[in-house]
C-alpha cells in the first residue's frame, strides 16, 4: 500500500510542470516542434530563435542587463501538444509566446488574451489579428497571408510589365484552413487585375500530386503559386522541376521556401521563387558574433549546423523581434523586469528603422517595422527570393514590396469585426 | 390425437417438415431431394456416413442454408425465405458439431445470451437499467439458473466458457439451446469426442429435456447405440439422399442402411 | 488480506448483478468519485486541467466509445477521428444556431447526430470483416476530414476555416471559452463520462450488451441462436458514434476552444484511440480508462521527466519519448496481450487468493 | 486522336504509374501478412527506416551523432565521404535483415498465437520504436535520395504522343516521369524475383508451406522462427526498394512514413494475401483515383483523390468482401 500511494505521489510529480525559471528574468518560451512530418523545418526556424537569445545572453548579458530564459517545448505541430505548452510555461512569467504554428495560434487567441501574454505570430497565425482594436493581445507583423498573396500577385505585375488581362495564374494549396488564407485575396485582385485565378488543392500529406500537375501542365496558367507546407512542397517542386515548368513562374509562400522545400529536387529547383519577409544569407555582420560567441563556445544550438538557413534567418528575426520590443518596452515603462501588459505596451510602440537594424548587426535584412495599437499588422511589406541550385542559395531578386493596402484593410475589418460579434468583444479605443 | 409411446410419453402432429429440399454448393450436390417429417415431442436422429448432408440439414432448417429447390413447413406452415435470426424466434435452437459457444463470455452469460429471443427491453432502459431492464434480466437469469442446476454446472458459471475442459463446453452449450426454451431443438452431435461417463450425462440430460419440458428433439449422432436407444425415429442420409426412414427397428433392418454402412456383401 | 470476496456473500441475483460486486471495489470506485468531483477542483489549475485531466477525460469518452464497438462487437474502426470531427461540428453548429440551449443538452445533441452518421457508415460491415472492415472504415475517416474542409457551411464561412467555440454558461458561469474557470470545464466532462460509463457498463451486462459480445465471438453461431446481425452491429455502430461524437464535442467546445478537421481530427487520432483500447483492454469499461490514461499521460510525464528532470534537449527527449512509447507498448503487449484491465484482474485474483494461492 | 482522348489516356497512363508505386509499398505488407498472418502497420516506417539507412551509408553519416555530440560535446557528423551506392544498399540490406532477426527475437517469438489485433498493435509499438530510433540514429532533416536512377519527363515519349493529335490542335505530348517508369520496371522484375523464389527454392516453398497452413508446416519440421526471419527480411527489402522510390520524389523525411496509408486501400482491393492481387489492386486504385479527379474531382472542389481510393476500395469489397485476389472466406458453423 505505501508502495502505490508513493507510486501515485511520484506520478503526480512527474505530471507536475516543471521547469520554473527565476521570476527576475525575462522568459520567451520557444514552442518548437522538432519530430513528426514538420520537424526539419521547426528544428531550423528553433535554432535561430534560440540562438538569438543566446547571443544577447553571451554578449550583451541579456536585454537591459536582465538575462533571458528561453524554455522550449515541444509541441509536435499539434494544437493539443501546443496548448500543454503554453500552460506549462506561462506561470514561469513568460513575457511572449511565439506558437510558429497556425493550428496552434487559434487555441492560444482566447487564452493569451484572457491570460494578458502578448502572442506573435509573424507570417502565420489569425490574419485578421492584424487589427489591434480587436485583437489586444495578438500581434502578427511584420507581414501576413494576406500581404504574402497580394506582393505575390504585385511581384508577377511587376513581370509582366504591369498588365495581367487574359493572363492564368493558378494557386496550387494545402487543402485545409492555412491553404485556404489566400484564396479570398486572389480573387479580390483577379477582379482588379483581370487576370484567372485557378485553386487546386493539395491533400495532406501530399506526396502524390501526378493529378494536380497533369491538370496545370494541360492548362499551361502563366504564373503558379503555392501555399504548401512539409511534404507537399518538395514534391511539388520536384514535379514542377520535371515536368518542365519554368522554375522562375513558380512562386511560393514563405513556408514553402527553405533549403528543404528545394534541395530534394535538384538542380531542376533551379530559378525557383519564395515570397519573404526578411533577408536571407550568412552575409550579415549579426553571424560574425554568433561565430564567436556561440559557434566558437560550442553554445550554438544544434551545434550551430542550421546557421544561415533561410527558416534559421527567420527564427532569429522571430527572436529580434521580441527582444527588441522586449527593449521598448523597459523603456517605456522604465523598468528592468516586465509583465505581459507592458510587454504588449512594448510591442505597440515598436519601431526598427534602418539605423536600428545595422546597430543590430542586420543591415538591411528586413524593412522597416512601425507597430502602434489599432496596427498590429506591421507594414505588410514582402520581397522575393530566388533558388540558385548551384550556390546552393537562396538570394533576394526584388525589393521590399507594400501590400494592396485596398484590398486587404477592408478583409481584415470585416473578418475581425465577425470575431469580435461572435465572441462579444468591444473593440478598443486606440488614442 | 397425440399417440402415447412405450414409455408413455406424448407425441403430437407434425411439427416440422422438409419437402424435397435440394441443396448444392457450385455445382456439387449436398442434398438431393430430400423429405422428411418431425413430430411434436418425439426425438429424432438423422444419422448418415461423414459427408451425407446431415449437417447441412440441420443448416438448412436454421435457416443459414438457403436450398435451391423445396419447402420448409414449420408449426403447419410454410416458411419463407428467412434469416437464421428469425428462425431462431420462430422457436428452433441449436447446437453446433463444432463447439460454437462464445469464448470471451462466463457460462451465465452464454446461457443468458441463449434467452435473447424472449428479451425485449430497448436500449434506453438498458442504459438506465434500474427498473425494467433490470426485472427482465432477473426474471430470465432465474430461469437460466434453472438450467444451470439442471446440468449440473453450478460452478462455473461466472468463469470464461474458453477456459472450459471439452466436456463442459458441449454441456454449456447445451444448456445455452436450452435456454431458448425453443418448440424444436437441433443437436449437432451432442457427443463427439466424449468418454464414456460424459455421453451418459449427455444422453440423460436428452431424454430428461425431452421428458420434462416436452421439447422436440432432432439430433445428429455417430454412436448407433446411443442413436438406437434414444430416438424415436431415424432418419438414414448418404451421399445427399435419403436411404431410409423410420423406427430404430425398422432402420436397423432396412438393406440398403446395411449397405451403405458396412459396404456391399459383408 | 484486505482484498477478498469470500465472506461477501450475495443473497439476491440483483446483488449478484451489480455493478462492483465486490465490497473492496465498490468503496474503492466510490472513494475515486468523490475525490474527483469532491476534492480535484479545489485543486485544479489551468495546467491540469488542459494538459492532464480534460485530455485524460475527453479520450476516455472516445476509447468507451471505440472499445464498445471493436472491444465488445468486434468490428475494428479506424473512422473514430472523422465520427470526432461529426461530433465537434455538430456541436460547432448547434451552439452557433441555439445560444441558448443548454450545454450538456449541446454535447448530447452532438453525439446523437454522430451516431446517425455512424450508423451510415456502420453499413458495410454487414458484409466486410476483419481487418477489410478497419481499412474500409478509413473512407469514412478520409471522406469525412475532406468534407468538412470543403464545404463552408460547416464552419459558416469564416475566412479561415476553423471553428471557434463561442462562449456559453452553465448556472451563470461560463462553460466554454477563455474565462471558463478550469473546474467548471473539468467537472462539466467529468459528469459527462461518469454518467455515460455507468451506461455503458449497463448496457454491456444487458441483452444488448450480449448481442455485441455474440457477433464479436461468433457471429454466425450468434444469428442462428437468435441475434440479429444487422441490428447488433448497427446498434454498436450507433452507440460507440454517440461516444465518440460526444468526446468530439467536448474536445472542441472544453478542451481545445477551437479546431480544424485535419489538424484536430486527423488519422493519428483513429490510431490513437485503437490504441488505447488494445493497450487498456478490449473488452473492457476499466480499460478503456486506463489506455486513455496511459497514452494521454506517458508522453506528459515522459517529458517532463526527460526535458525538466534530466535537462536533456527538447528535440531528443522527442525521439526517445516516440522510442519509449513503442518499447513500452510492445512491452506490455508481450507481459498480457489482453490489456492493462487484464493485468489488473490478474492482480486483483491474486491478492484475492493471498496468502494461500492454491 | 484528339486531344481531349489524349488527355484521359495520359491520365491513364500515370495512374497505372502511380498504382505501381502504391502497390510497391502494399507488397510489404501482403508478404509478411501471407506468412504469418501479420498486419505489419511499421512497413511504411520500414521503409522510411531503409531509405535513411541506404542515404547515411552513400553520405558517410555516424550513427547517433546527435546524440553523442550532445552527451559528449563534441561536434562529429560524417566519417568520411561515404560509400558507393551499390555497396550502400548492399549494407542496408545488411540492416534489415539484422532488423528482422532482432524483431522476431525480442518481440514476435513473444506473440505467437495471439490474436491478429494484439499482433497489428505490436507492430504498431514497433513503428513508433523505428520512428524514434531512425530520427535519433540519422537525425530528423530532409535528406536527399539519389542512386542514379532516370528522372523528369521522356521526351521521346512527349514528341511521340505529340504527332498522335490531330494537326494543328497544339498538343503538347504527353507526359511520363522516367522515374515511375523505372519503378514499374523494378516493380515487375520484383514480383518476378519473388515469383521464381517462392517457386523453386527449398525456402520458398516452405515458406508457401506456412503461408497455407501453419500447424502442418510446423509438423514437418518447417521452423516458423526462420521463416519469419526470412519474410521479415524480404519485406525490409522490399521497404527498401519502395523507400528509394518514394524518397527520389520527395526527400527522405518523416512523411515517407505515411506512404502506408496510400497502401491500404491497394491491400484491401487486391486481398492481403495475394501478390498479383498487390500489383492490379494499385493500378486500379491509381486509375481509378486519377481519373475520377480529372472528370469529377474539379466539380466536387478537388483533393478527393484520399477518399476516393478509400471508396473504391470498398466499393470492391461489397460485392467481394476478401478482395479480389484474395482467399475465399468459407462460412462454416
Amino acid at each position: 500500500m505505501k508502495l502505490k500511494k508513493m507510486g501515485i505521489a511520484l506520478l503526480a510529480a512527474g505530471l507536475m510542470a516543471s521547469s520554473v525559471p527565476a521570476m527576475a528574468d525575462l522568459v520567451f518560451p520557444a514552442l518548437s516542434y522538432r519530430t513528426g512530418p514538420f520537424g526539419a523545418n521547426g528544428a531550423e526556424n528553433a535554432d535561430g530563435y534560440l540562438d538569438y537569445f543566446a547571443l544577447l545572453n553571451e554578449r550583451d548579458g541579456g536585454i537591459g542587463g536582465i538575462k533571458i530564459q528561453t524554455p522550449e517545448c515541444e509541441t509536435e505541430y499539434k494544437p493539443e501538444k501546443g496548448v500543454e505548452c503554453y500552460e506549462s510555461t506561462k506561470g514561469s512569467g513568460a513575457l511572449l509566446y511565439q506558437p510558429l504554428s497556425t493550428g496552434i495560434t487559434y487555441q492560444l487567441i482566447p487564452k493569451v488574451t484572457a491570460d494578458k501574454i502578448p502572442m506573435l505570430t509573424p507570417g502565420y497565425g489569425r490574419t485578421s489579428s492584424a487589427n489591434g482594436k480587436v485583437f489586444e493581445y495578438v500581434f502578427n507583423f511584420p507581414a501576413n497571408y494576406w500581404d504574402g498573396a497580394s506582393v505575390g500577385v504585385k511581384y508577377i505585375l511587376d513581370q509582366e510589365k504591369g498588365d495581367l488581362k487574359g493572363k492564368k495564374i493558378t494557386l496550387l494549396y494545402h487543402n485545409s484552413a492555412y491553404g485556404k488564407e489566400p484564396i479570398r485575396t486572389l480573387e479580390e485582385l483577379s477582379k482588379k487585375h483581370g487576370y484567372t485565378l485557378k485553386t487546386i488543392p493539395v491533400d495532406s500529406p501530399g506526396q502524390e500530386q501526378k493529378s494536380q500537375w497533369l491538370e496545370i501542365r494541360r492548362d499551361k496558367p502563366d504564373y503558379v503559386l503555392m501555399w504548401g507546407w512539409g511534404v507537399m512542397n518538395q514534391v511539388a517542386i520536384g514535379e514542377a522541376a520535371k515536368m518542365g515548368f519554368p522554375m522562375d513562374h513558380f512562386i511560393g509562400i514563405w513556408w514553402a521556401g527553405s533549403e528543404n522545400d528545394v534541395k530534394p529536387a535538384g538542380e531542376g529547383a533551379n530559378g525557383y521563387k519564395a515570397l519573404t519577409f526578411h533577408g536571407v544569407g550568412k552575409d550579415f555582420p549579426i553571424f560574425k558574433d554568433i561565430e564567436t560567441h556561440l559557434v566558437a563556445k560550442g553554445k550554438a544550438t544544434n551545434g550551430g549546423k542550421n546557421i544561415g538557413t533561410a527558416l534559421y534567418n527567420r527564427g532569429l528575426y522571430f527572436a529580434m523581434l521580441a527582444a527588441e520590443a522586449a527593449a521598448t518596452a523597459q523603456k517605456i515603462h522604465n523598468t528592468k523586469d516586465l509583465t505581459g501588459a507592458q510587454m504588449r505596451d512594448g510591442l505597440e510602440a515598436l519601431k526598427l528603422d534602418k539605423a536600428r537594424l545595422e546597430a543590430l548587426g542586420l543591415p538591411n535584412f528586413a524593412p522597416e517595422v512601425t507597430i502602434s495599437c489599432e496596427n498590429h499588422g506591421g507594414s505588410g511589406l514582402v520581397a522575393v527570393q530566388q533558388w540558385d541550385a548551384k550556390a546552393g542559395a537562396w538570394k533576394l531578386v526584388s525589393d521590399f514590396m507594400p501590400s494592396d493596402r485596398e484590398i486587404i484593410d477592408p478583409l481584415i475589418k470585416a473578418d475581425s469585426e465577425a470575431f469580435a460579434a461572435e465572441n462579444k468583444i468591444t473593440p478598443r479605443e486606440c488614442k | 390425437m397425440a399417440e402415447p409411446t412405450q414409455d408413455g410419453r406424448k407425441i403430437g402432429g407434425t411439427l416440422l417438415e422438409v419437402k424435397n429440399i435440394t441443396l448444392s454448393f457450385g455445382g456439387v450436390k449436398a442434398l438431393t431431394d430430400i423429405s422428411f417429417d418431425i413430430k411434436e415431442g418425439e426425438i429424432r436422429a438423422i444419422i448418415g456416413p461423414n459427408g451425407a448432408g446431415k449437417s447441412s440439414m440441420l443448416n438448412v432448417i436454421s435457416g443459414f442454408y438457403h436450398p435451391q429447390q423445396g419447402e420448409v413447413w414449420f408449426r403447419g406452415q410454410k416458411r419463407a425465405s428467412m434469416r437464421p435470426y428469425e428462425v431462431a424466434r420462430q422457436g428452433i435452437a441449436r447446437t453446433f458439431q463444432n463447439i460454437a459457444l462464445f469464448k470471451g463470455m462466463s457460462t451465465l452469460d452464454n446461457l443468458m445470451t441463449g434467452r435473447i429471443t424472449h428479451m425485449h427491453k430497448n436500449l434506453f432502459w438498458q442504459a438506465i437499467w434500474k427498473g425494467p431492464a433490470e426485472r427482465e434480466e432477473i426474471a430470465h437469469r432465474e430461469r437460466v439458473e434453472h438450467i444451470i442446476d439442471f446440468l449440473g454446472i453450478q460452478a462455473i458459471r461466472k468463469t470464461p466458457v474458453g477456459r472450459l475442459p471439452y466436456g463442459l463446453q458441449k454441456r454449456v452449450e447445451l444448456g445455452r439451446a436450452l435456454a431458448a426454451e425453443a418448440k424444436l431443438l437441433l443437436l449437432d452431435e451432442p457427443m463427439a469426442g466424449m468418454n464414456l461417463e460424459e455421453k451418459e450425462d449427455m444422453c440423460r440430460f436428452i431424454l430428461d429435456v425431452n421428458d420434462e419440458f416436452g421439447t422436440t428433439i432432432a439430433l445428429i449422432e455417430h454412436d448407433m447405440g446411443v442413436v438406437m436407444d434414444l430416438s424415436d425415429r431415424v432418419v438414414v442420409l448418404d451421399y445427399g439422399k435419403k436411404l431410409a426412414d423410420g423406427t430404430p427397428n425398422e432402420v436397423r433392418n432396412d438393406p440398403a442402411v446395411i449397405e451403405a454402412y458396412l459396404g456391399v456383401g459383408h | 488480506m484486505l482484498y477478498r470476496e469470500s465472506g461477501d456473500f450475495k443473497t439476491s441475483y440483483s446483488a449478484d448483478q451489480q455493478t462492483f460486486p465486490i465490497r473492496l471495489d465498490r468503496h474503492m470506485v466510490y472513494g475515486i468519485l468523490a475525490f474527483a468531483f469532491l476534492v480535484v477542483p479545489f485543486l485544479i489549475n489551468d495546467y491540469w486541467e488542459k494538459s492532464v485531466l480534460l485530455p485524460f477525460l475527453v479520450w476516455a469518452m472516445a476509447a468507451l466509445g471505440l472499445n464498445i464497438l471493436t472491444g465488445f462487437c468486434g468490428q475494428v474502426s479506424l473512422g473514430t477521428g472523422g465520427f470526432m470531427a461529426v461530433g465537434a461540428y455538430a456541436c460547432y453548429k448547434l451552439m452557433v444556431a441555439f445560444p441558448w440551449l443548454n450545454m450538456f443538452v449541446v454535447v448530447i445533441l452532438a453525439g446523437l447526430i454522430t451516431a446517425m452518421v455512424g450508423v451510415l457508415f456502420g453499413l458495410p460491415s454487414l458484409r466486410i470483416k476483419g481487418f477489410y472492415l478497419a481499412v474500409a472504415t478509413l473512407a469514412s475517416q478520409f471522406f469525412l476530414i475532406w468534407l468538412f474542409n470543403k464545404v463552408p457551411w460547416f464552419y459558416n464561412y469564416s475566412a479561415s476555416g476553423m471553428i471557434a467555440a463561442p462562449e456559453r454558461t452553465l448556472l451563470g458561469i461560463p462553460v466554454t471559452g477563455a474565462e471558463a474557470p478550469p473546474w467548471m470545464t473539468y467537472l462539466f466532462c467529468l459528469t459527462l463520462v461518469t454518467v455515460f460509463a455507468f451506461i455503458a457498463h449497463n448496457l454491456v451486462r444487458g441483452r444488448i450488451g450480449r448481442s455485441w459480445m455474440a457477433i464479436r465471438d461468433m457471429d454466425i453461431a450468434a444469428e442462428i441462436i437468435g441475434v440479429p446481425p444487422l441490428k447488433a452491429k448497427l446498434s454498436a455502430f450507433a452507440v460507440s458514434s454517440f461516444y465518440i461524437g460526444m468526446s468530439g464535442a467536448m474536445m472542441f467546445a472544453l478542451y481545445l476552444g477551437s479546431a480544424e478537421p485535419s489538424d484536430s481530427f486527423g488519422i493519428a487520432k483513429s490510431f490513437l484511440v485503437l490504441f488505447m483500447i488494445i493497450i487498456g483492454g478490449l473488452g473492457s469499461i476499466l480499460g478503456s480508462f486506463l489506455g486513455a490514461a496511459f497514452l494521454t499521460l506517458l508522453p506528459v510525464l515522459l517529458k517532463n521527466i526527460m526535458v525538466g528532470g534530466f535537462g536533456w534537449p527538447p528535440d531528443l527527449a522527442a525521439h526517445l519519448e516516440l522510442l519509449l512509447i513503442g518499447a513500452l507498448i510492445m512491452f506490455f503487449l508481450i507481459v498480457e496481450p489482453h490489456g492493462l484491465a487484464q493485468l489488473w484482474r490478474v492482480t486483483k485474483e491474486r491478492l484475492r487468493l493471498w496468502p494461500f494461492p492454491h | 486522336m484528339s486531344p481531349e482522348l489524349l488527355n484521359v489516356l495520359e491520365v491513364m497512363l500515370n495512374g497505372l504509374l502511380a498504382g505501381v508505386m502504391y502497390s510497391l509499398v502494399a507488397l510489404g505488407f501482403v508478404l509478411i501478412y501471407k506468412a504469418s498472418g501479420i498486419f505489419n502497420y511499421a512497413q511504411g516506417v520500414m521503409a522510411l527506416f531503409a531509405a535513411l539507412t541506404l542515404v547515411g551509408f552513400q553520405t558517410g553519416q555516424i550513427p547517433f551523432a546527435h546524440v553523442i555530440n550532445t552527451m559528449f560535446g563534441t561536434h562529429v557528423e560524417t566519417w568520411g565521404p561515404g560509400v558507393p551506392t551499390f555497396l550502400a544498399i548492399i549494407l542496408t540490406i545488411g540492416v534489415m535483415v539484422l532488423f528482422a532477426y532482432l524483431v522476431e527475437r525480442v518481440v514476435l517469438k513473444h506473440m505467437v498465437n495471439q490474436a491478429p489485433i494484439i499482433l497489428f498493435m505490436t507492430t504498431i509499438g514497433l513503428a513508433y520504436f523505428m520512428e524514434g530510433f531512425g530520427d535519433l540514429m540519422w537525425g530528423a532533416d530532409i535528406k536527399t535520395m539519389d542512386v542514379g536512377l532516370p528522372s523528369g519527363a521522356s521526351t521521346w515519349f512527349e514528341t511521340t504522343t505529340a504527332s498522335w493529335a490531330a494537326e494543328g490542335s497544339n498538343y503538347p505530348g504527353m507526359y511520363v516521369d522516367m522515374l515511375d517508369v523505372s519503378a514499374a520496371g523494378i516493380a515487375i522484375l520484383l514480383v518476378v524475383v519473388l515469383t521464381l523464389f517462392s517457386q523453386y527454392t527449398k525456402t520458398g516453398r516452405a515458406l508457401r508451406a506456412v503461408a497455407d497452413d501453419h500447424q502442418a508446416a510446423l509438423t514437418v519440421g518447417i521452423s516458423l522462427r526462420t521463416i519469419w526471419v526470412i519474410v521479415w527480411s524480404i519485406a525490409g527489402c522490399v521497404a527498401l526498394v519502395a523507400g528509394i522510390m518514394w524518397g527520389a520524389k520527395s526527400g527522405v523525411q518523416f512523411s515517407l512514413s505515411l506512404i502506408a496509408l496510400k497502401a491500404l486501400p491497394v491491400l484491401i482491393l487486391g486481398g492481403f494475401t495475394s501478390i498479383p492481387g498487390a500489383i492490379v489492386g494499385g493500378l486500379i486504385i491509381g486509375v481509378g483515383e486519377k481519373l475520377f479527379e480529372y472528370s469529377i474531382g474539379g466539380m466536387l472542389g478537388g483533393a478527393t483523390e484520399n477518399w476516393f481510393a478509400y471508396g473504391l476500395a470498398l466499393f470492391f469489397l461489397m460485392f467481394r468482401p476478401q478482395g479480389l485476389f484474395g482467399e475465399r472466406i468459407i462460412e462454416r458453423v
